[in-house]
Parts: structure tokens; C-alpha cells; sequence
């Protein structure tokens, strides 16, 4: 054995001894309710990641400044998954056995909760989910993984009832192929099937593609009455332009994802208008406590909250009902708490699950940027705007 | 006067010691030849010179200049110019485009063109394909290439290695009528090869070089009548 | 025996008594972290085995990982298999697919070699995201929660031990000899009477099945698995940059550089949240331009002497 | 479904101008890789960088994007491609002449790492893009995208000019001939170390000219460059490693590939097409379609 391999026999010898106390030191227990989660602080989801934590922080300042929950204040415990479903699960491993929090909330994403759900339903821990939406995830028999904000199939409930309205009779689908657009894709496949809206064109394109030529054209063909597209952001946009380009204009557009972002419009502009979207919330809507939400979250952060932060405090919200119904800090009574208990939230709807946690109660409003804003256009008791429909072709835009 | 002077050249390849301390002088306006078997150090040493192996100590002088361990592009612009062994030319450049390489660290380019067309000239068989890929051509018509692209820099001092390698008789008699022409024209001439009988005909002095060290050196009259070298490389 | 050899006897029986006893006193998320570091143990020794001592540098190995997940998923999912005998035809149908790819492409040599594992990746992970009969496309696989973790934790154990020993092994034999042979010369190898495609596709299976096992036990371990985190190219890099850390063609460099590499990733995610990834950058770069003596084996050993103590064994052999 | 042939020509068309950026990009990374073996897998990320550049000249000094192709984006590249080269590639040279392109692929991989993941730390990771012309030309019913026209253009104007540098111009010839046989052109009086470090800089100036011209595009983010990267790698082995006419035969051929498989099989296989194609070329033709045995 060289000097060389001496020398790193040891240093491993100390590394191992270093981690024998690092993870069998018993966390110390203060005084305060620590909150765990698992964050997509960078990778690809960063972005929504960040605005999800913004909403987790903001409730915990407030609710410290009202005294606390069951009397003690509140902690968040963020670490950062990037966006890896495998770091998340790991993450959730850290926070329940090494940390050992309180309570858990959800991380961003369908995929990322998938894999975090899994860890904690082997820990009987409840978690409530402020960023997942797939159905897939409550149909695996979890009892210990509470949905917030319309599950998948309910997004466009509302879209569907409008499409009906106006008589529309057939829709195309197209979706990139990772798991949350293939999952919208499908519910839009069923709700098209119950409303007896005939899906005559449907496909699916790789995640991040820059051409939509193609697709167009043979969108452009079949002439379905409603375009659905489960996208991104990119793809949305670039969805749009190629339409103003090859002059396609169906009746009804649908995009899920890009039109609820402000830069679809700053990146589209005028072509923005008429694109419907889902919207879980707007800062404009007559929820009880909205109008102090949006007040609250300009002063600490300095920027118009984006939906996903108000999801996610609403998720705080059904916590904080769940622990005071639940009156301690033990896990099963929580668990039955959030199983049974209707929560009014920031989000329309009430908050309420099935017997598998799904959320049932929420709903998704429908959303149509008209003018270079984005207005809701149902249900009529938020709608700030009549839908306008159908989209005129392009040429006769102003 | 002296227009190369290697004193104590040491050079390796890793683990491997090629060159233990060899001097060499090459007289201006003489060839000098470097006769040796396979893997005693002769590319070696050539490449020491030019510049494409750094040697471990030593020194190189080129009239009075030190250029040990000088990269080779530089080397180049001093006018020294190597033939190298096995012609290693640009096998996707055409004829011209070789030969224009040859003179890329020249100022005039007019001259230049020049120079191509007196290229030709010598070269007949180089104009007929000038447009043509240089892996196209046979291994006479290459190393008529490479000792043209060599001669683009209008070398004051041009080294061969192992020009007749490969080649039939009678292209390496044309080939050596030319280094005499180069010669006589006022090129000094390093020229290594393996062929002992054809440089020692041509050169005016002769080193042996033998497992990285110089064995023998000497007038080619005095080597030739040398048993020992009779027997090891001249073959009788 | 000699002293130094009982001193490394010794320790290995510390660093194996440690290894075997962690899950009774160590919490959830220490042996989460470990049965990661394992799995990396794994996929990096599978690597070290093919391209480290054959010099067949693949920088597709995620190919294989993401293949056993998947066909692991689908033996549980479909078949109800016990997830260890999944585990097992993950491995398999890992191996398989080497034979398929590893037939024509291990003819090629150098960069080429290297990225058409690139594409065969890439082409797995289309192939999972289309096939949905199978595979659910992009909506992933879903699998029966994993409720003990010890038994996870063993079986990575095993593998990692198994195939660490093979290694060594290998090394200590002819087989081990013949791979060095063809990587430093396939040419002279070859005409020395060595069937060279014989003991490369033979390498590369191997390097696979373990590689596809320890993918299957991931999938059971994560209980769920998708085209997009399956088949990340990071894994093949990290594994690469593993072994060349800690040394490629060596029994215990991969070893030592997975562990550096996961706990350095593990404490710099915590420190720095934002700027970790570009940490890693940074450390691949100074690691490479900087430290080349931590680059120990392949890439930095005195290749001519090797070389010639290699040709003077095989001589003697004759 | 009825194909006409109107929706044919109309995606050969879409084809056609997704693979002119590609063959532009794709040049870039074969000439790296031909001159100097190095396998750039941080090629997409200066893709990347240079869709930033054109991004924040037009945001911050209103440069038109077109203008900041030559004034920004390709110069401040060049300039990063020389540091690069200067300072850290060339070091690879030294340390690891054996495995030098293994060495040079995972060495790329780390610098595009940091920065991809420096772009989110300082740009955030929101989407940006640069609103430019975005209206179309009708002729005969088939549709053609303005600003897609001028990338078009563009793309194939900097990648003539860059073939027509490699063929006649001196200096173009000297890196041809430096790729072919480093010690030749040593011996013959080029400066080989600077041919490397022009190289790399072009290499990087043409990933950005391509970046540019995806920002006038599409919405841009930090990891927009790592499908180019991946494409890139698929382009230039189809077109055979090195080789120039390969890298831009190549581009169009993936382009018309993507646009005409999603046409006839379906838009979910277009991804796949470029993998396949890499495969099978690798196994059939390693020197790919225009590939010439060399030295």
C-alpha cells in the first residue's frame, strides 16, 4: 500500500466516524412546530418552486404574528430538491427521521410529490400537497397524502361548460409527453367524452420541441372546433406564433400552464389574446382574506403574487384548520382531521376530499386573456369578464 | 562555419531514454548524413531539432541562435524545414493547398506564387495533379510533395528524414538528384536515413547513431572502408 | 502477510462491520443517504469494470440503470413478482440489451464508442416515454409502496460487495490481464491470440447486469419511476466523474471517489441551495485541470512501463 | 389522416428552417471536434449564452437582435471561447494527452454545469424572450414565417461565409491543415496554439450566432441549449465527425427528419429520430454520410 492510499484509508476512516455522528445525532426538539418540505429551489421547476415557498412563508410569518399555532410559533424547514423526484423522496427520508418536523407540506410538482408521497406514506405522516395535481397520485390507496387545488380533471370543468354554451362540437388534443400535460391530456380526453365533444385530432410532442410546424398543418386540416394543448410555457408560446403564422385560428384555444404566466403575454403581445387557460386564483377574486393576501405578499416580496404562492398558503390554511380541529400534534388524529373538515380558502371552492384525499371541493376557473389582460370568464360568481367567443381569425384582429 | 551545432541531447518518451547525450555539427552548405537501424534514435534526434519533442537537457544552437526546445512553428520561421518521415502530408488538402501550408509563416506573398510555379517546374508530376486530394497520390509523387512543401519556406538548412523509404529504385534516385540540386543551390542538409549505401554515396559527412548514442562518425570514404560498419549497415 | 497487508485487512473488516450494523442505530434518512451512496458504489464499480479496465469509455451507463428500473416496474406491476427476483430480470433484461448494443458497437473505439452509448440512452428513454402500452409514457410507473428499508439497504449492500470483489477478482487473474491487454493495445492483443470481442461483450454484460440491478432495486426503493429522472445523463456523468476522482481501473478507487463525490454533494446542496450544481461544475473542473494526481489509474499511470511488464507476462505465458 | 400536398411542402418547409439553426450550431461543435478533438459538451450551453447576450443587448441598450449577432453575441463568445481555450483547455493538452477526449467531454460537461446553473443563479430561471418581427408571407397557401425567413438567411449566410473562410483563405486552409496533422502544421510554421484557441473561439461564436437566432424564436431559459447539445453531438456523427459539408448536410437532414416524421408518424417520434439516426449511423457507417477517410 503506498503513502498515497494511506493517506486516503484515513481520510475515509474519518469520514465514516464523522458520519456515524451526523446521522445518529438526535435532533434537538425546541419549542417550536417544525414544518417540513422539500422545494424545487433550482432545476427546472425552480421558478414555480420559489413562489410555492414565498406562499409557505408568508403564512408561517402571519400566523406567528397571530400567536401561533396551538400556542407555539411555527418553523419552515425548506430544503431544496432541484426539481429531482429522487432527492425529494430523500428529502422527506431527512425531514421526518433526522429532523424530525412536526408536520410536512407538500413539494412542487406532480412527479417530485409522487416520489415525497411515497416516503411518507411509510411513515404514516399526513402531508398536504400545494403543487400537485395528477389523480395518479391519490389512486395508488394512500391514505396519508391530502390533495389542495382542483386535481387534474377539474381543470377545465368550466372550459368545457363554456364550450357546450357556444355549441362547439369537436377538439383537438395536443400535449408534451412528460407525466402533468399526458395527465391533463387524458382528463381533457374524458371531459371531452362526457360533454359529447367529439376529439378528432390528438398528439402528443417531445417536452421542450421548436418546431410546431407540423402539427399546425394538420391541426390546420382536421379544423377541430377547440384546440387543447397540455403545454409549457415555451411550447405555448411558440404554439401561438406558429398559429398567427400559418393563419390557424380554431374557435376555442385552450393552452394549460403558459397563458396563466405573465410572460405569455409579454412574450406574445397582442397574439396573446383570446387564449384561454385554467386559473386556480387571481389576485382580483372575492375569496374571503384575498384582498390582505395580495397586500401582505407585495409588501414582504416586492412583486404581484403568482398563483402558485396563493396555493400554497391555502394549503397552510387547511393545516392550520386540520391541527386546531385536531388539537395536538399527533399524526392520526391529523390525518382523520384532514379527512373530514371543509376549508374555506384563498382558492374558489371549499376545500374537501374524498375517501382517498383527492380534492374534490376546489375548483379551477377558466381564464381568457382579452385587451393584454388576463380575465375570468368563469364561474360567473368571479368572472370580471364575458368570454369572448369565438376567436376571431386572425386577420381580423386588430 | 558551423550552421548546427547538438551538444549532449538528451531526450525521452516517458520511461523511455532515446537519446543519451548526442553532439552533432553540420557544416553550412554541406549534407550531413545520420545513418542508423530502426529505432536508434534518428527521428528522434530530427524531431529534437525542429522542435516537436522537447528534450530533458542539452543544447541545439542554429547560427549562434539557441533554439532548444523552441516550438516548432517558430523553428520553421529560422528556415529550417523537415521532410518528414513517412511524408506525413495533409491527406484532405489538395497538391497546391500542401505546398501554400508549407509557406504559411512567409510575409510575401508574391513571392509566393512564385515559388509555387518554380515548385512546379522541379515538380512536374505535382502541377499535373495540383488539384487533386494529396492522399490520392502514390508514395513517390507524396514525397516529392513533402520535400516540395518543405523547400515553400526557402529553407536556409532542410532536414530529410528517411526520404527513401518505401519508394522503388528509380524514384529514389530522382528524389536524390533533387537534394543534390537543393544543395547546390546553397541548402545546408541534414539527411537521416536507413539506407546506409545511399547516404554515405551522397553525403559529405556521416554520423552512426546506435541505441541513442553517436557509435561512429567520420568522412563516408573512411566509414565505408570500416569493418564494423561494412558488416552492421552497409550490408556486404 | 505482511503488516500493511493486515493493516488493510483490518480495515476492511472495520469499514464492513460498519457498513453491515449502520441501519440498527442510524435514522431513516441515514440509510437513505447510504443506500444512495451504495447504489452509486454500484453503478460506478459496473462502469469501473467496463471502462476502466477495458478502456471502452461509456458515457451511456444510465442506459442500463434506467432499463432494469423499468423492466423491474413492470415484473412487480404486472407479474407480481417479489421485488428480488425483479431485481434479478431487471438485471437481466440490463444485460440483454448490452448483448444487442455491445455486439456492433463495442467494434467502435474512442469518442464513437462513447456517445452512440450516449444516443443508446437517449433512444431508451424514447422508448419509454412511447411504449405506453408498457411503460405509461411520460406518466411514469408507479409501484407498491416500500415499507422496510433494511432489506433495501442489504441488497445494495451485496451487490455493491459483489461486485467490488469480482473486481478484484478479475484483476488477480488472467481474464483481468487479457481486459488491461486491450486497452493498451487491442491491435497487438489481438494478434497475440486474445479473442478481444469475446472479452468485451462478456465485460459488458457483466458491467450491465450489476448496473441494471441496482436500477431495479432504485425503482422499488423510490416507488416510482419515470422516463425523465430514469434516464438522466447526469447519472452517467457523475458515475465517470466517481471513478476518474477516484481512480478508474482500480479495485477501490470508485469506491473512494462515490463517496466523496455523494457526501460532498450532500453537504454542499445543504450549505449552498442555489449554487450547488455550479459547485459541482466547478469541481469537475479544478478536479481535472488541477489535481490530475487524484486521478489516479488508468488516466495517469505510467503507460509505457505497464505496458512493457504486460507484453514481458504475456510472453512468458507462451 | 389525408396528407396533402400542401401540408407536405408546408412541414418540408418547417424543416428546412429548423435545420439551417441546427446546421449552424452543429458547424460550430465539428470544427471543435475536427481541429482540436475536443467533445464540447457545453456547445448547447454556449448556445445558451449567446441567446442571452441578444436578449439583454435588446432589453437593456434596444440593440436589434440581428445587429447584436455580429456586435454582441458572436464577438463576446469568440472572447469567452478564447479564455477558455487559453487558460483551461490548453491545460488539458498537458495533463491528459492519452484520454484527451474523454478528458475534454466530462471537463465541458463540468464548465457547462456551472454555467447553466450560474445563468439561474443571476438571470433567474423565467422564461425571457425578445419580441421581434412575428407576422407571416402566404404564398400559394403555404406559410412562411417571417422571422423565420431572416433566421433562415442568416444561418446560412454565416455558415457559407464560414465555409467559404475554411476553403480559400489562407488561415482556413492553415486550420484545415492543423486537423488533419497537428506536427505537419507545426513543422510547417503554423502556430498551432493559436490555431486551437481561433478554433474554440469560432466554435463558440457559431453556438452563439445559432443562440441568437433561437431568441428572436422562442421564449429563452438556462437549459435551452442542452437539446442543442445532444442534436449537435447527433448531427455531426451523421454527418461524419469533422467534416464541414457533414455538419451542415447534417443539420438539414435532422431538421427535414423531425418535421417529416412528426408529419407522416406522428410529432411524439421526432426526438426519437435524431437518437435513432445516431445509432444506426454509428453502427453502419461510423464515418457517417460524408465522412472521408483521413489520417
Amino acid at each position: 500500500m503506498s503513502a498515497k492510499k494511506f493517506f486516503f484509508m484515513n481520510i475515509l476512516l474519518v469520514l465514516t466516524v464523522s458520519i456515524i455522528f451526523l446521522f445518529t445525532s438526535i435532533a434537538f426538539a425546541g419549542k417550536v412546530i417544525k414544518i417540513g418540505a422539500s422545494m424545487s429551489l433550482t432545476g427546472k421547476y425552480a421558478r414555480t418552486g420559489v413562489y410555492t415557498k414565498n406562499g409557505y412563508e408568508l403564512w408561517a410569518e402571519q400566523i406567528n404574528a397571530r400567536g401561533g399555532l396551538l400556542g407555539q410559533k411555527v418553523k419552515f424547514v425548506v430544503y431544496d430538491d432541484q426539481s429531482d423526484p429522487k432527492k425529494a423522496a430523500k428529502l422527506y427520508e431527512k425531514l421526518i427521521t433526522s429532523d424530525k418536523v412536526n408536520l410536512l407540506m407538500g413539494p412542487y410538482s406532480s412527479g417530485v410529490t409522487f416520489a415525497a408521497s411515497t416516503v411518507t406514506e411509510k411513515y404514516k405522516f399526513p402531508m398536504i400537497t400545494a403543487g400537485a395535481t395528477s389523480e395518479e397520485i391519490w389512486k395508488r390507496g394512500y391514505k396519508y397524502v391530502f390533495g389542495t387545488g382542483p386535481h387534474n380533471e377539474l381543470y377545465y370543468v368550466g372550459a368545457f361548460e363554456i364550450a357546450k354554451k357556444w355549441g362547439f362540437k369537436t377538439i383537438g388534443i395536443i400535449n408534451a409527453d412528460d407525466l402533468f400535460p399526458s395527465s391533463l391530456a387524458k382528463a381533457v380526453h374524458k371531459l371531452a367524452k362526457k360533454s359529447g365533444i367529439k376529439e378528432i385530432f390528438s398528439e402528443e410532442f417531445p417536452k421542450g420541441a421548436k418546431d410546431f410546424t407540423t402539427i399546425i398543418t394538420k391541426l390546420k386540416a382536421k379544423n377541430p372546433d377547440i384546440l387543447f394543448g397540455g403545454t409549457y410555457l415555451p411550447d405555448s408560446v411558440l404554439i401561438v406564433r406558429q398559429m398567427r403564422e400559418q393563419k390557424y385560428s380554431p374557435k376555442m384555444i385552450i393552452l394549460s400552464v403558459g397563458p396563466s404566466l405573465p410572460d405569455f403575454q409579454k412574450s406574445l403581445g397582442a397574439d396573446a389574446n383570446y387564449v384561454m387557460c385554467e386559473s386556480f386564483w387571481e389576485p382580483a377574486i372575492n375569496t374571503p382574506g384575498n384582498k390582505e393576501f395580495t397586500e401582505a405578499y407585495k409588501k414582504k416580496f416586492g412583486a404581484e403574487p403568482e398563483y402558485h404562492s396563493a396555493w400554497a398558503y391555502s394549503g397552510c390554511q387547511v393545516l392550520e384548520k386540520a391541527v386546531k380541529e385536531a388539537g395536538c400534534l399527533d399524526k392520526e388524529k391529523i390525518r382523520k382531521a384532514l379527512a373530514k373538515i371543509e376549508v374555506t380558502t384563498l382558492l374558489p371552492g371549499v376545500y374537501k376530499v374524498d375517501s382517498t384525499g383527492m380534492q374534490i371541493g376546489q375548483i379551477s376557473m377558466v381564464a381568457q386573456w382579452l385587451d393584454g389582460k388576463r380575465e375570468v370568464v368563469w364561474p360567473d360568481k368571479h368572472a370580471t369578464k364575458k368570454a369572448v367567443l369565438p376567436v376571431p381569425s386572425w386577420d381580423k384582429r386588430k | 562555419m558551423k550552421d548546427l551545432v547538438l551538444t549532449e541531447i538528451h531526450l525521452h518518451y516517458g520511461a523511455v531514454h532515446a537519446l543519451h547525450g548526442i553532439s552533432i555539427e553540420v557544416e553550412q552548405g554541406a549534407i550531413v548524413t545520420l545513418i542508423g537501424a530502426n529505432g536508434a534514435g534518428k527521428t528522434s534526434t530530427a524531431n529534437a531539432v525542429i522542435g516537436l519533442r522537447k528534450v530533458s537537457s542539452g543544447k541545439i544552437i542554429y547560427r549562434g541562435n539557441d533554439i532548444t526546445n523552441m516550438p516548432a512553428h517558430r523553428v520553421n520561421r529560422m528556415g529550417i524545414a523537415l521532410v518528414p518521415e513517412g511524408r506525413q502530408l495533409f491527406p484532405l488538402l489538395t497538391v497546391e493547398e500542401n505546398l501554400l501550408m508549407g509557406a504559411y509563416s512567409r510575409k510575401d506573398r508574391d513571392n509566393v506564387r512564385q515559388d509555387l510555379q518554380r515548385m512546379f517546374k522541379i515538380f512536374p508530376v505535382l502541377s499535373e495533379r495540383k488539384r487533386q486530394l494529396a492522399q490520392s497520390m502514390s508514395g513517390g509523387e507524396q514525397q516529392m510533395l513533402a520535400i516540395a512543401r518543405a523547400l515553400m519556406v526557402r529553407p536556409k538548412f532542410l532536414i530529410l528524414d528517411e526520404p527513401s523509404l518505401g519508394l522503388a529504385p528509380l524514384i529514389v534516385k530522382d528524389i536524390f538528384n533533387i537534394i543534390h540540386q537543393i544543395n547546390q543551390e546553397g541548402t545546408t542538409i541534414l539527411l537521416i536515413e536507413q539506407n546506409a549505401n545511399l547516404a554515405l554515396a551522397t553525403a559529405d559527412y556521416a554520423y552512426v547513431l546506435d541505441m541513442g548514442s553517436i557509435v561512429r562518425e567520420g568522412k563516408p570514404a573512411i566509414l565505408r572502408s570500416d569493418p564494423a560498419i561494412k558488416e552492421a549497415y552497409l550490408g556486404t | 502477510m505482511s503488516r500493511k497487508n493486515i493493516v488493510l485487512g483490518i480495515f476492511i473488516i472495520i469499514v464492513l462491520f460498519f457498513f453491515a450494523s449502520f441501519p440498527f442505530y442510524a435514522t431513516g434518512y441515514g440509510i437513505s443517504f447510504f443506500i444512495t451512496l451504495l447504489m452509486y458504489f454500484i453503478i460506478a464499480q459496473s462502469w469501473n469494470f467496463l471502462s476502466g479496465y477495458t478502456g471502452y469509455v461509456s458515457f451511456g451507463h444510465v442506459a442500463f440503470f434506467g432499463a432494469g428500473a423499468y423492466a423491474a416496474a413492470i415484473f412487480i406491476t404486472r407479474y407480481s413478482i417479489h421485488w428480488i427476483f425483479a431485481s434479478i430480470c431487471g438485471g437481466l433484461v440490463a444485460a440483454l440489451l448490452a448483448l444487442l448494443i455491445g455486439w456492433p458497437a463495442l467494434r467502435l473505439r474512442g469518442p464513437y464508442f462513447a456517445i452512440v452509448m450516449l444516443g443508446f440512452a437517449g433512444v431508451l428513454k424514447n422508448v419509454a416515454v412511447l411504449w405506453k402500452k408498457v411503460t405509461f409514457g411520460g406518466i411514469g410507473i408507479s409501484l407498491p409502496p416500500m415499507l422496510s428499508m433494511k432489506p433495501v439497504y442489504y441488497s445494495m449492500l451485496i451487490v455493491a460487495m459483489a461486485i467490488t470483489l469480482l473486481i478484484y477478482i478479475v484483476t488477480k487473474t488472467k481474464f483481468g490481464l487479457r481486459l488491461i491487454s486491450i486497452r493498451e493495445d487491442e491491435v497487438a492483443a489481438t494478434s497475440m491470440g486474445i479473442n478481444a470481442t469475446f472479452y468485451k461483450i462478456v465485460t459488458f454484460l457483466i458491467s450491465a447486469f450489476f448496473t441494471g440491478i441496482a436500477g431495479a432495486i432504485f425503482a422499488w426503493y423510490s416507488s416510482f419511476i419515470e422516463p425523465v429522472s430514469t434516464f438522466d445523463i447526469k447519472i452517467s456523468i457523475e458515475v465517470i466523474i466517481m471513478s476518474l476522482l477516484g481512480g478508474a481501473g482500480t479495485v477501490a478507487g470508485p469506491l473512494f471517489g462515490a463517496a466523496i463525490i455523494v457526501l460532498g454533494g450532500e453537504i454542499f446542496w445543504t450549505k449552498f441551495p442555489l449554487l450547488h450544481e455550479a459547485i459541482l461544475g466547478i469541481l469537475i473542473v479544478v478536479v481535472i485541470l488541477f489535481l490530475p494526481e487524484g486521478i489516479m489509474g488508468l488516466f495517469k499511470r505510467d503507460k509505457y512501463e505497464e505496458k512493457r511488464n504486460l507484453l514481458i507476462w504475456m510472453f512468458k505465458k507462451k | 389522416m389525408e396528407i396533402s400536398l400542401s401540408m407536405f411542402i408546408q412541414s418540408l418547409v418547417g424543416g428546412i428552417f429548423q435545420g439551417s439553426i441546427y446546421a449552424l450550431v452543429a458547424l460550430g461543435l465539428t470544427i471543435v471536434f475536427g481541429v482540436m478533438r475536443v467533445l464540447n459538451l457545453a456547445h448547447g450551453t454556449f448556445v445558451m449564452l449567446g441567446a442571452y447576450m441578444t436578449f439583454w443587448a435588446y432589453t437593456l441598450f434596444k440593440i436589434d437582435p440581428l445587429l447584436s449577432i455580429i456586435l454582441v453575441s458572436m464577438p463576446a463568445l469568440f472572447i469567452l471561447g478564447l479564455a477558455i481555450q487559453r487558460w483551461l483547455i490548453s491545460r488539458l493538452f498537458v495533463i491528459a494527452p492519452e484520454d484527451f477526449e474523454l478528458m475534454s467531454a466530462i471537463f465541458c460537461f463540468g464548465l457547462s454545469s456551472l454555467f447553466i446553473n450560474l445563468a439561474i443563479y443571476f438571470w433567474t430561471a423565467d422564461f425571457r424572450s425578445v419580441r421581434y418581427i412575428t407576422d407571416a408571407l402566404t404564398i400559394g397557401g403555404i406559410s412562411f414565417s417571417k422571422v423565420r425567413i431572416i433566421s433562415f438567411v442568416v444561418a446560412i449566410a454565416i455558415t457559407s461565409a464560414v465555409a467559404l473562410f475554411l476553403k480559400k483563405a489562407n488561415l482556413g486552409i492553415a486550420i484545415r491543415a492543423t486537423s488533419q496533422n497537428r506536427n505537419s502544421a507545426e513543422i510547417c510554421g503554423i502556430p498551432t496554439k493559436r490555431i486551437f484557441l481561433f478554433v474554440f473561439g469560432l466554435g463558440c461564436a457559431l453556438a452563439a450566432a445559432g443562440g441568437s437566432l433561437l431568441s428572436i424564436q422562442y421564449a429563452i431559459y438556462p437549459q435551452i441549449g442542452d437539446d442543442y447539445t445532444t442534436k449537435s453531438f447527433c448531427i455531426i456523427i451523421l454527418g461524419g465527425m469533422g467534416s464541414y459539408l457533414g455538419a451542415f448536410a447534417g443539420g438539414l437532414i435532422l431538421g427535414l427528419a423531425e418535421a417529416l416524421s412528426s408529419l407522416f408518424i406522428g410529432a411524439k417520434f421526432s426526438e426519437a429520430v435524431a437518437f435513432l439516426a445516431l445509432i444506426l449511423i454509428l453502427l453502419f457507417k461510423p464515418t457517417g454520410l460524408f465522412g472521408k477517410e483521413g489520417s
